[in-house]
């Protein structure tokens, strides 16, 4: 039972290894490589129940029989594009962040957020003065 | 015939995984970058050619026999090329070899 | 053996990143992470897989981040937030993981649901009514072809995105100005220079090779489109941006990619219009399996098209952005300096 | 042709996207994604009526039998809900070539076309389809789409709200792939049909369950409910106007219907309510969402965003609705998703018409407005009446429907609970109507006209949608509560 499943822990620990890096750093960039990880740990997931004890690559040739199950394959190849149009997006947004705050660490953008949250208050208080 | 084959084989596989072996402790045991470059460099190209050699004496038929040449074709254009163009962006951003600095300071005393 | 192997090495690799302060070394534990899963899936017989996840993780994803911290910098910083609730989200997450996988069918065991449900008519069936020998390719793009529709949209959608986020407008000066290829590097980059030469026309072939072998091996369009693309970034590296947008229009390529998600679609209105359902392949042709055929051949066409131009209209845009920092940069310190 | 209108539906949109790419000029850009969003609609018409009349409709796509292929299946309650996003979608592109011209540079006018298509497209899909793995797909086009779509605007918060929302939707996207694939690797099928037929069999194994969490938990996170809402406000806030109108209606609704499939159908009503106490613990968000929400709209001094926080208060009422499992409630849930959708991107659109005029959308820049601007503001309040759930408005059918089958399950506390949270609505559509009619205007500032035209049309429908819909109350009633009886598996 432990070596039947054992593979499908050590998934387990990959996932939760990225899903750490995404909500525990606040590094923009760190968080975009987690969730790399953690989208790659689940095709790995996938692609682990796909595999059938004995089989061969799922393409047809004469002298075999057993083939390792097709569909999960397909589903991964369309999710790693999701995953790799994600990535690019995601940069895309961390350059313009890091172009328009001047930093790409979660705290200092929270930081400069509130900062000018409390200076525009300031500022329509005094118009409310005059 | 086999047995000559398989034995050749063999040998060229063992000498290769030797070779990569080799280049790992290199990259561990070597004092600075350039030193370390050497050890890779060299061994990867002739470590991964000889198992690809070795897989050649393996191969079932002849397309597979010719994918592994293209192979070898490519790893021995590309493998120097990265070491050189490694080596060559570590002294174009001023990274010394360790040797070199040490002369330079007896040279100072 | 070779998989629990693998598996070991990805833990290491995870945990080393986690650890890592430096972004530069990440992305290259990223990379590794990248090719490891794909000896992985190679070790569990996803040759096709295998293939994406080797140009994908390894190769575009991991450039695409490097070019990203030249413009952001390459430390982090040392401060997390709530590490502990963090790890509590996370220990409890994966506790319910494993509690799920205990009554999971064993790993590799034949008779579990999913070999026995949908699957086996896809490996029984497919030679007899697509007639491609790899069944992955007949499951993507026949049984399954709108999933792989909805996939190039995807693509199609970030490199939209990707256009309005991070487009330029072109300065005038530039496009009159006709810049040589940096001569001042050009003794620095010699050999690989003409490493490069010697190689792209071989990259570009081997594209083409896997856009037409994807129906008998491994390959098909969208490693195709990546092998493709990755010749004209290397390209593009090497010779600079202006050089390559000189090469590869950029409203051109945006022009390929609309086509070919056009391209794609055409073949499901063709199909309507025949008289079959959307996607319905049968009915382009007198002969079902030849229609078949001529379908997926169509199809694989659309997905590499728009993925090589995604992928080379992400960069560009990129590197363009860059290039444009870059010259910001300058043009202030020159002010600067002439203020003095 | 009329026996591929499920497909048409979605590909309309999608094959006008990347003809927009092709067309280069924003005013026909324009014009023809307005063309293009305007056959979704009557197409949705058409599906509507047809599956009134003559049931479900599969379509298989390639021609492939069920399980193999991909099957389009609609039913009375997708029909619905493609009908209210390709309406909302429609009315709201009206205005958006006005919208754009203040708030989006105009090389960029076309790729927001294209996006807007796109979004369009991924949620159409999402409703239509009937494959677990092909929802997860236009998901992805959909919410990709949305991420550029709110980074368009023109505030440096608008790409750190883009960004947040990007690593919540992508980890709630992956968590639905978790739950997809344990789902697949217990019963072989990714089918919706052939999924619920074969779940019962696996239901007691704890592969099912931990399927079911994490589907729900990914759902949970796409629709905002509290306490996973964070990412919502700002999103919505700082995204160009047009984009706020079109997911405020839309977007919730969409992963709404998602939740209602997979516990209705897919996992089945016995199995959802009984193995996870999901009863109280919809009740509880709900209310918890109903009242955090609300209060925080009173505080806020950014007018889109009190309107944001409100929209997770609505989310509250919704899952309050599906938390009664009968199916008044869930007549009433779907109900007020037809009416939220209504009254929210009438509000949001006038609200983009004061950006227009004004360039903020500020509190303070409300003073005296609704003198200088009386028909957006009467647009506004007569959609914050539309919410409070004043009588002869939207807002008070689906409230009442709430009530009543509150009461039929005897739930009296909850249903005063409900009353109260009214109750914060008032406060803060008051404190809007208040500064914009009691108020002199600020000293200083510079008088503005009323909105333009093409702001006033789609606005102006809008209101009286909502007005007409809250008198003449037969047809949204009758097809959501042949939509819910349909998912209880009754018969009309």
């Amino acid at each position: 039972m432990i070596m039947d499943l054992f593979n499908y822990w050590v998934v387990v620990v990959l996932m939760m290894s990225g899903f750490y890096i995404v909500i525990a750093h606040g590094n923009l960039i760190k968080k975009m490589v987690g969730l790399t990880i953690f989208q790659t740990s689940v095709f790995i997931f996938y692609i682990s129940m796909a595999k059938v004890e004995g089989g061969t690559a799922p393409i047809l040739a004469e002298s075999i029989s057993q083939h390792s199950n097709p569909l999960p394959h397909v589903l991964i190849l369309t999710a790693i594009v999701v995953g790799i149009a994600t990535t690019a997006l995601g940069l895309a947004l961390v350059v313009r962040i890091k172009e328009s705050y001047g930093s790409i660490e979660e705290e200092d953008i929270q930081q400069l957020d509130e900062q000018a949250q409390v200076e525009s208050e300031q500022k329509t208080a005094n118009g409310n003065q005059v | 015939m086999d047995i000559i084959i398989n034995i050749s084989g063999a040998l060229c596989l063992i000498i290769g995984s030797f070779l990569c072996i080799s280049g790992g402790i290199g990259i561990l045991r070597f004092p600075d970058f350039y030193t370390r470059m050497h050890a890779v460099g060299v061994t990867d190209t002739l470590g991964a050619g000889m198992v690809l050699i070795g897989l050649m004496f393996y191969s079932p038929d002849f397309l597979i026999f010719s994918k592994l040449v293209m192979i070898l074709l490519l790893t021995l254009l590309i493998g120097p090329t990265t070491s050189h163009v490694l080596a060559k962006a570590a002294m174009h951003n001023g990274l010394m070899p360790e040797l070199a600095q040490n002369d330079n300071n007896k040279n100072m005393d | 053996m070779i998989d629990i192997v693998l598996l070991t090495l990805l833990m290491v690799v995870a945990f080393a990143i986690i650890k890592m302060k430096d972004l530069f070394s990440v992305i290259m534990l990223l990379g590794i992470y990248g090719l490891l899963s794909a000896s992985f899936f190679v070790a569990m017989d996803a040759v096709d897989v295998a293939f994406t996840e080797a140009a994908v993780g390894a190769g575009i994803s991991t450039l695409l981040i490097l070019l990203v911290i030249t413009m952001t910098g390459r430390s982090e910083n040392t401060t997390r937030h709530k590490p502990l609730l963090a790890l509590l989200v996370v220990v409890f997450t994966g506790a319910l993981l494993i509690y799920g996988t205990l009554d999971m069918p064993y790993f590799g065991s034949a008779d579990a649901p999913i070999n026995n449900h949908v699957a086996p008519r896809y490996i029984n069936g497919s030679m007899e009514e697509i007639g491609i020998p790899n069944i992955v390719t007949s499951v993507l793009a026949s049984y399954r072809a709108f999933d792989t529709f909805g996939e190039v949209v995807v693509i199609f959608t970030a490199g939209i995105g990707v256009l309005a986020l991070l487009s330029v407008v072109p300065r005038p000066e530039d496009s009159k100005k006709i810049t040589p290829v940096n001569d001042s590097m050009h003794e620095q980059y010699l050999v690989i220079r003409v490493v490069t030469k010697i190689l792209l026309p071989f990259i570009l072939l081997f594209a083409l090779y896997v856009q037409f072998h994807g129906d008998f091996g491994p390959g098909g369009g969208f490693q195709a489109g990546v092998i493709f693309s990755a010749a004209i970034i290397l390209y593009t590296m090497l010779f600079g941006l202006n050089t390559a947008r000189k090469v590869m229009n950029q409203s051109v390529v945006q022009l390929i990619a609309a086509m070919g998600v056009l391209l794609y679609a055409c073949v499901g209105v063709v199909s309507l219009l025949n008289g079959g359902n959307f996607f319905d392949y049968n009915v382009l042709s007198n002969d079902p399996v030849a229609g078949q055929h001529l379908g997926v051949l169509l199809i694989e066409w659309g997905v590499g098209c728009t993925v090589a131009s995604v992928m080379i209209i992400i960069f560009f845009s990129f590197a363009g952005r860059r290039e444009m920092q870059q010259h910001n940069k300058y043009v202030d310190n020159k002010d600067q300096e002439s203020s003095l | 042709m009329i026996s591929h209108l499920p497909v048409l539906q979605v590909i309309v949109p999608l094959m006008a996207a990347p003809l927009c790419l092709l067309l280069k000029r924003p005013q026909l850009v324009w014009l023809f994604s307005l063309f293009a969003s305007a056959i979704a609609f009557i197409i949705s018409i058409l599906l509507l009526q047809h599956v009134m009349t003559s049931g479900v409709i599969s379509y298989e796509l390639g021609g492939w039998k069920a399980p193999w292929g991909i099957e389009y299946r609609i039913d009375k309650l997708n029909a619905f809900l493609l009908l209210i996003i390709t309406a909302i979608s429609t009315v709201v592109l009206i205005a958006a070539q006005t919208s754009l011209e203040k708030e989006i540079p105009k090389e960029k006018h076309t790729l927001f076309y294209i996006l807007y298509l796109l979004s369009l497209t991924g949620m159409l899909g999402i409703v239509s389809t009937g494959d677990a793995f092909n929802v997860f797909v236009f998901l992805e086009i959909s919410s990709l789409s949305a991420y550029a779509l709110i980074a368009l605007g023109n505030d440096r918060r608008a790409l750190w709200a883009s960004y947040q929302y990007l690593i919540m939707g992508t980890i709630g996207a992956t968590f639905i792939l978790i739950g997809i694939g344990l789902m697949y690797q217990m019963t072989g099928t990714l089918n919706m049909e052939d999924l619920s037929q074969r779940l019962p069999q696996v239901a007691q194994t704890r592969t099912v369950f931990t399927a079911f969490v994490f589907v729900i938990v990914g759902v949970c996170l796409k629709l905002a409910l509290f306490p996973l809402h964070l990412w919502l406000p700002n999103a919505y806030a700082y995204a160009p106007s047009i984009v706020t109108v079109f997911f405020a209606a839309t977007a919730t609704k969409v992963a709404i219907y998602l939740l209602i499939r997979f516990t209705f159908t897919v996992f089945g009503l016995s199995f959802s309510f009984a193995t996870l106490p999901l009863q109280g613990l919809f009740l509880t968000l709900g209310l918890a969402g109903i009242f955090v929400a609300s209060s925080a709209a009173i505080y806020q001094k950014n007018v889109k965003h009190v309107f944001a926080y409100s929209s997770i208060a609505q989310v509250g009422y919704i899952m309050v609705g599906i938390s009664t499992s009968t199916v008044t409630g869930l007549t009433a849930t779907l109900l007020h998703m037809f009416n939220h959708a209504l009254m929210k991107s009438a509000i949001f659109l006038a609200l983009g018409a004061v950006v227009y005029r004004m360039g903020t959308i500020q509190l303070s820049s409300f003073h005296g407005l609704g003198r200088q601007m009386p028909l957006t503001m009467a647009a506004i309040t007569i959609g914050g009446l539309s919410l409070i759930g004043m009588p002869l408005t939207v807002g008070f059918v689906s409230k009442w429907y709430l009530l009543i089958a509150l009461i039929e399950q005897g739930w009296w506390p909850v249903a005063v609970l409900i009353l109260l949270g009214s109750l914060l609505a008032v406060v803060y559509v008051w404190r809007i109507v208040e500064v914009a009619y009691f108020k002199e205007p600020l000293a200083g500032s510079v008088p503005v006209k009323e909105a333009p035209v093409m702001f006033l049309i789609p606005i102006w429908t809008l209101i009286i949608a909502n007005i007409y819909f809250g008198i003449d109350t037969r047809l949204s009633v009758q097809v959501a509560q042949l939509a819910a009886q349909s998912l209880f598996g009754m018969s009309p």
